[in-house]
């Protein structure tokens, strides 16, 4: 099954790759995106069995990340359809500056799209450490290419920024796992496979000062990629410039693949008993991550960066929760869904107020309420729900990893973790509610004065789910966040 | 409890409904005024039932949420805050079926209004942290959405920001407070609650900062002004009538909490007081110098928060000096006065609506001459202005004397402890009086009395049916609860019991010479009342004979009196507003006339909050500036970006490793 | 004996890399450290060699001693730029720092016990410093290009560990990983490709449009 | 109740015009005139009630109810005050805010009145009183705390009998609350250095100016009403001041009688020696009031 996880999307590519007409591709790319959707729910109900001698395996942790990512997926291919027959082909000018540009070729598009789900997919399921670093590499190439997709210099930019950071990042997780090789190897020269259940098994041998070296080389080399501050500086470039579908799929799916690259070095730490050494640190990764989003949340002229840093943020959140442990590890793992599934929303939502406006800047837009009255409402939902009010799931992982942190006594941690909450939310709020709220000016009202079904179903199916979770946390999901969150202690 | 449930239930189902209604307004109207009219007397059933003694009925039941649970329960304490949220809403809800007829979004504003409804009844039930905050965040939304449902003026986009962001604060601090509560039994349950005598210090600021913001203590009243005003008068009469009592339930919640183990120490009431005192001057100070009717009425109701709290800090004062008849008293004066302010702030913003519907506009400078137009909405809103300046027979007059009555029990003790705050209790009483007094008789005044002075009054009609009836119901209660205060005031007994920890025999042993005292002021207020209609009858008799002429108003000798010569609401105010001046800051624009032949000549005085321009503005341009300053870390240089991550990769090797 | 030859070449190829101002001489070192790679990985299996390491050895020297030089230079001739490195930090003073960072490794190395005895006492502080020359070049030169060759040799340095400690590493995940370096150095060369279309110059240093502050 | 206990209530009724009468002679005396007949507001009461009645145009039913409310008001009133040590006919504990939110009643439609005329000047008058009216209730309820503390009961009534106790304990404190009351009882019945109920000139008026476009009965009623508010809020002072208390309700009454004559003289005499205030000092005027008897219930406190 889990072949079929990883063979699916990347036959689908290729299949794209020599595609000739549009529509059907297009249909290629749903139909893929519905099976794997299909395949990962069937994981639900029957656990897939370890393959390639345990390479490839899907325990809690990896089903509840390769769901998220599936369900992402699934969505922003439905919305990519109506995306792509929005987007004119041909040169057309560019609305900041004027110049004229074109988009890369959508063969290429919808198979870097199916890529990139086969390379997140790899993520998830790999247990053999190096084949992680493959995957993840992996995704940074695949994606590349779909934040180049308007090709015009300053998305140029963006991506030469994201390779080019992300390589350095993950080059030295590379070396981290050499390290890691290095602290299972013995002293006669025989080392442990670098199998994450062989690793646990056989912990308590790791050598610690070579294992810690590791942590540390995975979090800065993951983390680089996961956007924990200070080395998030690719993110928001990339973000702002890739085609919201595809910025939906990064900030939902890609950044927690990169976490889950972190947890399962952390998950070989917890069996050394070497837990609280990574705690610590990711603590003070997350509130710096949350204190880095504030300074550029508040008073942010361009709502795409905005939901980018917001994305920065609540990778903190998750860090943080993680490494307060305990609770809040499950608070973390349930946020990682409730971000996942909110931020992509208010991705696709932004797509549509862009496509109508024609503007990232905030100054811009006004009256989406009017002019677009579903995406305007979307775009509100998003708002209270990505700021953790109740009663969405965000209020839920949040409160649990705020009570966590004061139950463990971490009263500084605690009141700094609200206070920076409480800016992101006065800087998310003054932005959104301005271009949500006011009278819709008169070239707005005319250019959207349709919202195509595909736009707007699939955002409004996420904050069904958001809202849902913020109500009814299912027994399943709950099970699978436990046994993730005991995995990372 | 059942009922209650299906009232909530009923409310959300018939908001849906309006919303899905929203293209034909009158079934809009119909599900969403009716569904609410429906519930709110469903609900109102088991809240009296409680009131007058019936037995609290809980019910718990596990729900799939970290830490949640549905748990409510409708005790006396809850019923008492649940009377005014059902009687206040119902009757919103018929007043705004007739006001807010075509209306744009109407299926949106009975959907959030509905939900508001529901969601306070919730508050009051909940007895768990996670269902408390939902229902408390969803008022919270709701009411925002209602607040900004006009949203083309960029005022009032500005009124809803200020108080999305205040709610919002202010939940921070709920939060933590009941997760600080929650931690010795691990549980959010309400019943599980309990704080350690060193952390119920730090449990009583967070609460009192967190309901303190919803309720509008002062200075955490910024949003008050501003989104009341703004949101339609059904919903402000709702809002201010009863959602901000909703700050004072969860305060006394908390505090019936946190005195469970101890008697609380001294310095909580006199803080209460303190803040009771400050809230109530200030908020008639700033009533007295508004021109919008809505903001004159929306500080009022800071002025009138501050006077519940009053009663409050007298509670709590004497359970800390173990005087039962001065907590007795104190709660008393503050829940009735919850009642009170209900009947009275709600019918006076439905009046002001009436007369914003009929006119356009609510600057009192332009209104004039309105009784003899509307004589319905005149004369009610004459009685609740009376009932709020506390003047007997009426509402407001009784629980300002209970809560005078607890004043001077507490000046009569030896105990300095208790009596300086007493005694502050009854100048500051004195003082808001007269300055309601004088705030009241300017607002009606100006609007209904004298000649118009503008066009906008000249084709002002009554108001329909619909609104007339909301208005009267409530001036008859203001006056019944004013005359039936001896049968009434029992009600709250276990209320008071629960929040005093005290046998309700004992509560009702306190307060039986308070009883006394009421049937006595109500007999002599009757008395008051007859001897008006003899004289009236009197001065009937002795004109029925006699020659009686209409003439001009005495003018002192000028040839031509116009409307414009009257004296404004500005100048009504002028002497105490000058007196005031130092906290009021009013801002004049004048232009004063120039030369022997003088043109225009104008002058203007605007007077905004002091908190909001002189603290919170400056201190968020301050926090903004400081955050930008940190920006150049996104200097767009990438070879820079790769050194932030050399640097830190070598910093932790060597910090960790080294 | 002949690993750590051939570890003091590459510390010395990375000091020179540090201290040369063109970029074609730039891109023969790290075609050279490529090749020196490949020769480690030999040089690392003293017993007797099969087939194993040859094949990686081949591999390695393909990708980075052959097919990257030769996309490089393809991508230096497209674009008629200046052969210049045009360094924002001075060859002298790189040279300066570089020595520094050889001390540094060599500090922290010693820190680090290796659990099991090493083929040389060398490996772990000269790949160090090579990785951290790489960084040092990516953060102080300013020509794209240049940036890319900084990555490079950051690579060649994990590599250098790579092959030294690790005994097996399955020859899949050996194989995984260069095809990923290739794509990545391919798909680099293809963006620097596109700026140098978009752009009339390719200095990284001018693609700074999307920031969140202006001076 | 006792029967006696309506002797208060019914000396009022009787003789609250006269004091008016009592301090204009005095001020004519003082003046070396003859001055109008002691019972000249008896006779000018009479006529008025003989009179028919002009209404504004403007005005509704508010400025034609309000003097009978006003007057209403201060009847009840009456029913609260205890005359010397003579209880009142209903005493209960906390008549004291009754009474003082009573005259509150009549205080607040004598301005709505006011302002139901439209004409500037009523609402000028209107403004003053409200205004000042508003710095004397603090003053006025503290006084009555402070005795309340003093004497340790919450009814006028009790109050009272027990002042002459108070003298011999806390003299200084009681002197300061009889100043603070005689300030309070000089506003509320508008007389001289607050306002000047025989000016000609309505700028200068606070109470006559509100009461310019009354005429007839309800003159009359407003006219009996003030005389009313003179006589009680002067038994409040006189209770203080005259500290008789034989025990003999007969004996203690005419005491206070008497005294209630002496201060109409005294105030007479203060009238015809001092000028009016300039209005912007009435406050601190007030506030002095106001700081007065809270001085005297901190003296208590010890």
């Amino acid at each position: 099954m889990i072949l079929a996880l990883l063979a699916l999307p990347t036959a689908a590519a290729l299949a794209a790759y020599f595609m000739r007409a549009d529509a059907p591709r297009r249909w290629l790319l749903v139909l893929a995106a519905v099976l794997h959707a299909a395949l990962t729910a069937a994981t639900w109900v029957t656990r897939a069995a370890p393959v390639a001698s345990g390479w490839l395996a899907l325990d809690a942790p990896g089903q509840l990340f390769l769901s998220i990512t599936s369900v992402l997926f699934l969505m922003a291919a439905g919305y990519g359809v109506g995306y792509l027959r929005r987007e004119h082909r041909g040169a057309r000018t560019d609305f900041v500056e004027g110049l004229l540009f074109a988009n890369a070729p959508e063969a290429t598009f919808t198979a870097c799209l199916l890529l990139f789900l086969a390379a997140m997919t790899l993520v998830c399921v790999s247990h053999r450490f190096g084949l992680l670093w493959v995957g993840i590499e992996a995704t940074t190439l695949t994606s590349a290419p779909l934040i180049y997709f308007h090709r015009h210099h300053r998305s140029l930019e963006a991506t030469w920024k994201y390779l080019m950071i992300c390589s350095v990042g993950i080059a030295l997780a590379l070396l981290g796992n050499f390290f890691l090789t290095v602290a299972a190897s013995n002293a006669d020269g025989t080392v442990v496979p670098l199998i994450l259940e062989d690793l646990v098994r056989s912990a308590s041998r790791l050598h610690v000062l070579w294992l810690r070296a590791a942590f540390l080389l995975f979090l800065v080399g993951y983390g680089t990629k996961m956007g924990l501050a200070p080395l998030h500086t690719w993110l928001p470039d990339a973000h702002s410039e890739a085609p919201s579908v595809v910025s939906a799929l990064l900030s939902g799916a890609l950044l927690n693949c990169a976490f889950l690259g972190i947890l399962r070095l952390q998950q070989v730490c917890v069996a050394a008993g070497e837990a609280a050494f990574g705690q610590e640190l990711l603590v003070g990764f997350g509130l710096l991550s949350m204190a880095v989003a504030a300074v550029f949340v508040l008073g942010q002229p361009d709502y795409k960066r905005m939901l980018a840093y917001s994305s920065v943020e609540h990778m903190g959140i998750l860090t943080l929760g993680v490494g307060l442990g305990g609770a809040a590890t499950f608070g973390a793992m349930l946020h990682a869904v409730n971000h996942s599934l909110t931020k992509a929303m208010l991705f696709l939502v932004a797509g549509n107020i862009l496509a109508t406006y024609q503007s990232k800047s905030t100054a811009d837009v006004r009256g989406v309420l009017r002019a677009l009255p579903v995406s305007g409402l979307l775009w509100l939902t998003g708002l209270f729900a990505i700021t953790g009010s109740p009663p969405f799931g965000a209020f839920l992982s949040e409160l649990t990893i705020f009570k966590a942190a004061l139950d463990h006594g971490r009263v500084v941690v605690a009141i700094a973790y609200l206070v920076l909450l409480a800016l992101i939310f006065v800087g998310m709020a003054t932005a959104m509610l301005q271009m949500a709220q006011g009278p819709a000016d008169a070239p707005a009202r005319r250019r959207g004065d349709t919202e195509p079904w595909l736009t707007i179903a699939p955002p409004a199916v996420l904050a069904a789910v958001v809202l849902g979770l913020g109500l009814y946390v299912p027994d399943a999901v709950r099970q699978v966040l436990e046994h993730a969150a005991r995995a990372f202690g | 409890m059942v009922l209650l449930l299906i009232a909530v239930a009923l409310l959300v189902a018939s908001g849906i409904a309006a919303l899905l209604a929203q293209a034909v307004p009158r079934w809009c109207t119909r599900c969403g005024a009716g569904g609410a009219m429906v519930a709110c007397t469903l609900g109102l059933v088991p809240s009296v039932r409680v009131l007058l003694g019936g037995s609290v009925e809980s019910l718990h039941r596990a729900w799939a949420v970290p830490y949640g649970a549905f748990f409510v329960e409708a005790d006396a304490l809850s019923a008492v805050f649940l009377l005014p949220i059902f009687a206040l809403s119902g009757l919103a809800a018929v007043y705004g079926a007739e006001y807010s007829r075509g209306q744009r979004r109407l299926g949106t504003s009975w959907f959030f209004f509905n939900l508001l409804v529901g969601s306070m009844v919730m508050v009051v039930l909940a007895r768990n942290a996670v269902l408390f905050l939902m229902a408390w965040e969803v008022m919270a939304l709701a009411s925002f959405f209602l607040v900004t449902l006009d949203d083309e003026q960029a005022s009032v986009r500005q009124a809803g920001w200020t108080y999305l962001i205040a709610m919002h604060l202010g939940t921070a601090f709920v939060l933590a407070l009941f997760i600080l509560l929650g931690r010795p039994a691990g549980s959010l349950d309400f019943d599980r609650f309990a704080s350690s005598s060193t952390s119920a210090g730090l449990l009583f600021l967070l609460a009192v900062i967190g309901f303190g913001t919803k309720a509008g203590f002062v200075p955490l009243h910024v949003w008050l002004p501003e989104a009341h005003p703004a949101a339609p008068s059904h919903v402000s009469a709702v809002m201010s009538g009863v959602m901000i009592k909703t700050g004072i339930y969860g305060l006394l919640r908390v505090l019936a909490v946190l005195t469970a183990s101890a008697a609380p120490p001294v310095w909580w009431g006199w803080l209460l007081v303190a803040i009771g005192v400050t809230s109530g001057v200030y908020g008639i100070v700033f009533a007295l110098a508004q021109r919008d009717l809505k903001r004159l009425l929306a500080y009022s109701s800071v002025e009138n928060i501050g006077i519940i709290t009053l009663g409050i800090g007298i509670g709590v004062l004497g359970m800390s000096t173990g005087r039962a008849t001065l907590s007795a008293l104190g709660f008393a004066g503050a829940l009735l006065h919850v009642w009170n302010h209900a009947a009275f702030k709600g019918l006076l913003f439905l009046g002001a609506g009436s007369v914003a519907h009929a006119t356009g506009t609510r600057d009192v400078e332009e209104l004039g001459g309105l009784l003899t137009r509307m004589p319905w909405t005149g004369v009610t809103f004459l009685i609740g202005a009376l009932a709020i300046c506390g003047l007997p027979p009426l509402n407001g007059f009784v629980s300002e004397l209970l809560l005078y009555l607890a004043a001077l029990d507490g000046a009569t003790v030896p105990a300095a402890a208790a009596a300086v705050p007493a005694l502050g209790v009854i100048a500051a009483l004195a003082l808001i009086g007269g300055l309601a007094a004088a705030a009241f008789t300017k607002a009606f005044g100006t609007v209904f009395l004298g000649e118009p002075r503008s066009g906008a009054v000249a084709h002002a009609h009554e108001s329909g049916p619909a609104m007339r009836v909301a208005l009267i119901v409530l001036a008859t209660a203001c006056g019944l609860i004013g005359m039936l205060s001896p049968l009434i005031v029992p009600c709250v007994g276990s209320a008071i019991a629960a929040l005093s920890h005290d046998s309700s025999a004992s509560v009702h042993a306190e307060m039986a010479t308070a009883v006394g005292t009421l049937r006595t002021s109500a007999l002599v207020g009757g008395g008051f009342l007859a001897l008006v209609g003899l004289v009236v009858l009197a001065r009937r008799r002795l004109l029925s004979a006699r020659s009686v002429e209409a003439a001009g108003t005495w003018d002192c000798g000028y040839a031509q009196p116009t409307a414009r010569m009257q004296y404004t609401a500005a100048s009504f105010a002028q002497p105490l507003t000058t007196l005031f001046g130092g906290l009021l800051r009013t801002q004049r624009d004048v232009d004063a006339p120039r030369g022997w032949f003088p043109r225009a000549a104008s002058f203007a005085t605007t007077t905004p909050d002091v908190c909001g321009q002189h603290a919170y503005t400056p201190l968020f341009a301050a926090i903004g500036r400081g955050l930008g300053a940190l920006r150049w870390l996104q200097h767009g240089e990438v070879h820079l970006y790769v050194l932030y991550i050399a640097l830190t990769l070598l910093v932790l090797l060597v910090w960790r490793l080294g | 004996m002949w690993t750590d030859t051939l570890l003091v070449f590459l510390a010395l190829s990375s000091l020179l890399l540090l201290g040369s101002s063109r970029l074609t001489r730039c891109i023969r070192i790290v075609a050279f450290q490529g090749v020196v790679l490949g020769a480690l990985t030999l040089a690392v299996h003293r017993d007797g060699l099969s087939v194993r390491p040859l094949l990686l050895a081949v591999a390695i020297v393909g990708i980075k001693g052959v097919a990257f030089p030769w996309v490089l230079s393809r991508v230096l001739r497209a674009g008629e730029v200046r052969r210049e490195v045009e360094p924002f930090i001075s060859y002298n003073v790189s040279l300066v720092v570089g020595a520094l960072t050889l001390g540094l490794s060599f500090w922290w190395s010693a820190r680090l016990p290796l659990p099991m005895p090493p083929v040389s006492s060398l490996i772990v502080p000269i790949a160090f410093f090579t990785t951290l020359a790489g960084l040092f070049v990516i953060v102080s030169r300013r020509k794209a290009l240049t940036q890319v060759l900084g990555y490079l040799v950051l690579e060649n340095g994990i590599y250098a560990i790579g092959i030294g400690l690790v005994a097996e590493t399955p020859m899949v995940v050996e194989l995984g990983v260069l095809l990923d370096v290739f794509v990545a150095v391919f798909v680099m060369g293809i963006a620097i490709f596109h700026i140098n279309r978009e752009f009339d110059h390719i200095d990284a240093d001018r693609l700074a449009v999307l920031r969140d502050w202006s001076a | 109740m006792a029967v006696v206990s309506f002797l208060p209530p019914l000396l009022a009724l009787a003789g609250a015009p006269l004091l008016l009468g009592v301090i204009n002679r005095t001020k004519a005396v003082v003046a070396g005139r003859i001055g109008q007949p002691l019972l000249q507001v008896y006779f000018d009461l009479a006529k008025l009630l003989r009179k028919g009645a002009v209404y504004s145009r403007t005005t509704t039913w508010i400025f034609r109810a309000a003097p009978c409310v006003g007057l209403a008001a201060m009847l009840s009133a009456a029913t609260l005050v205890p005359l010397g040590g003579g209880a009142a006919p209903v005493a209960f504990a906390g008549d004291l805010v009754l009474f003082a939110y009573l005259l509150g009643v009549s205080r607040v439609f004598t301005v709505l009145a006011a302002l139901d005329t439209g004409s500037s000047f009523e609402g000028m008058g209107a403004s003053r009183e409200v205004t000042f009216s508003a710095l004397a209730e603090p003053a006025l309820l503290l006084a009555l705390a402070a005795l309340a503390r003093q004497t340790g009961s919450l009814s006028l009534s009790a109050m009272y009998a027990r002042i002459g106790v108070g003298w011999t304990t806390a003299a200084p404190a009681f002197a300061l609350l009889a100043g603070a009351l005689l300030l309070v009882f000089l506003t509320e019945n508008s007389r001289i250095p607050i306002d000047d109920p025989t000016t000609h000139l309505e700028l200068t008026m606070i109470h006559e100016v509100m009461v310019l476009d009354h005429g007839g009965p309800d003159l009359a009623c407003i006219l009996y009403g003030s005389a009313l508010k003179l006589w009680l809020l002067g038994a409040l002072l006189v209770g203080i001041l005259v500290p008789i208390r034989s025990g003999s309700a007969g004996l203690d009454v005419a005491a206070a009688v008497g005294g209630l004559l002496t201060l109409a003289m005294l105030i007479g005499l203060i009238e015809s020696s001092m000028a009016r205030l300039r209005l912007t000092r009435v406050p601190q005027f007030l506030v002095g009031a106001g700081v007065m008897s809270a001085v005297a219930l901190l003296l208590t406190l010890r």
